[in-house]
């Protein structure tokens, strides 16, 4: 897995490519953490690049709100595939996070939070 | 037509993707569409990353996945020689997890494939026999 | 880093690109060249259609694959228990051929691939093992 | 392997898509070989959507040539990609087929003879 990062005052845009299964969480938790700094209050998981994910691919994105969370922010998703859209949807994710069409949208609805 | 395939592969997590390419693109000479074709790799995916981790807890062991096409549908068994599973029926409820993971493997295959059973014996290991018939087919036989 | 991975499959037309999409997906963890997993996909073919072919004539037999990445390189062995090969250094010549093909199978695999062997009985089956190191590795150790 | 035929005169163009293996060149084989009418005196085939050749797709192209040119025919091959490429130099095959960059110039080159 592949990541990249934007900042945007205090939002993270993180955008990950390739598989996301058990062999890619730790890169994707590592990665992500060494951006995660303290005034980072609202994440924007553009998922466009993800071409395959299951159960633990999943149990990561959790694992990111819960940290987010903990700290009083908030986590988006934007642009996801139709393969990722049906893993949420059967998982129940949905009714905790929220998914956006492009990634520009996800950041207008977090700013200001 | 019958035709199998046969995938023994160590569990290590590289190997995931391999057996997830691997079923794929042996389902393929069926009729699956791309999407039951994504349900066919989450549920390898699944069930190797079990494998792996429950099974033998980060230790290196065979996972062994047999393939077959016979009469139309696909027939995959995976079997592991890792520490098996104590109660079957628990392991299969939504969020159950012995491992602080999602508890949702188990659940994703039974809903994304036709059949599915479990056979597992605590220290001999776990064997998942799962079928998938193309909805085109189902459709042809009603 | 040590793995292996092992693909058993029926001597059938159909698994040629099976086994081509497997081993290419196995070797993807070295790093390689996409030129050189083609390379690569092409011994794997002529390796089994040579199984399915000459070794089992068209009968319907198994035919096994096993990978290993071992050092940086990639060892595959392909093993029939087909009809074997009378006179090894023979066959390997450009253009030989017992069924009137082209007689080039076993010149691409050993132009592809950096060490090939083979090794054959007479009614037991044929033997082929390849290694093919990453051109990449190569000019690091140099 | 799919294939498409299209027809200018007496020439007939051939274009296989997929893979070329043991697995397809009978298909490629029974197809043509319904288009090979008696008027037909060359054959272009347009190789740009084959993905994979090996020494089976091959033995298939020389059949072909063996085919056209026992009836006083020619066959020209266009647009191949870098694999087919390869297979082909190594093979030989190219000290007796010519390759054309385009359909349009191996029509040309190939018209009138
Ligand atoms: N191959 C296996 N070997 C041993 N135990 C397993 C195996 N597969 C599943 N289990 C047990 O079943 C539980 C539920 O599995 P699953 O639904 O895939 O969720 P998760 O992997 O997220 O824990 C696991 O936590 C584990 O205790
Ligand atoms: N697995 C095998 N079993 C038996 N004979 C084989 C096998 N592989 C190759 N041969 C023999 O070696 C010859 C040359 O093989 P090859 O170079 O691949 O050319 P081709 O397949 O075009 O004949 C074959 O014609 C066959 O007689």
């Amino acid at each position: 897995m592949k990541l990249s990062f934007k900042k945007y005052n205090n939002k993270l845009v993180v955008r990950p490519y390739g598989e996301f299964d058990l062999h890619t969480v730790d890169i994707f938790k590592e990665k992500l953490e060494q951006r995660l700094t303290e005034d980072i209050n609202g994440i924007i998981l553009n998922l466009d690049g993800i071409k395959f994910i299951d159960s633990s691919g999943l149990g990561a994105i959790i694992g990111t709100y819960k940290r987010i969370s903990n700290k009083g922010g908030v986590l988006a998703i934007a642009e996801v595939t139709p393969q990722v859209e049906r893993i949420f949807e059967i998982s129940g994710i949905l009714k905790i996070i929220k998914l956006y069409p492009s990634e520009a949208e996800a950041l207008d609805n977090i700013v200001g939070r | 037509m019958e035709n199998k395939a046969r995938l023994v592969i160590d569990s290590l997590s590289d190997n995931i993707g391999l057996a997830r390419v691997t079923v794929a693109s042996f389902a393929s000479q069926l009729n699956f569409t791309l999407a039951e074709l994504e349900e066919i790799k989450v549920a390898i995916s699944e069930a190797v990353s079990n494998s792996i981790i429950h099974g033998y807890q980060g230790e290196i062991g065979e996972i062994d996945i047999s393939m077959r096409v016979h009469e139309h549908q696909l027939e995959i068994i995976i079997e592991d020689q890792g520490c098996g599973i104590e109660d079957i029926k628990t392991a299969c409820e939504p969020a159950y997890t012995t491992a602080d993971r999602m508890g949702l493997g188990l659940v994703f295959i039974d809903s994304f494939m036709d059949k599915f059973e479990i056979e597992s014996k605590v220290n001999q290991g776990t064997i998942l026999k799962m079928v998938k018939i193309p909805a085109q087919e189902q459709k042809q036989v009603n």
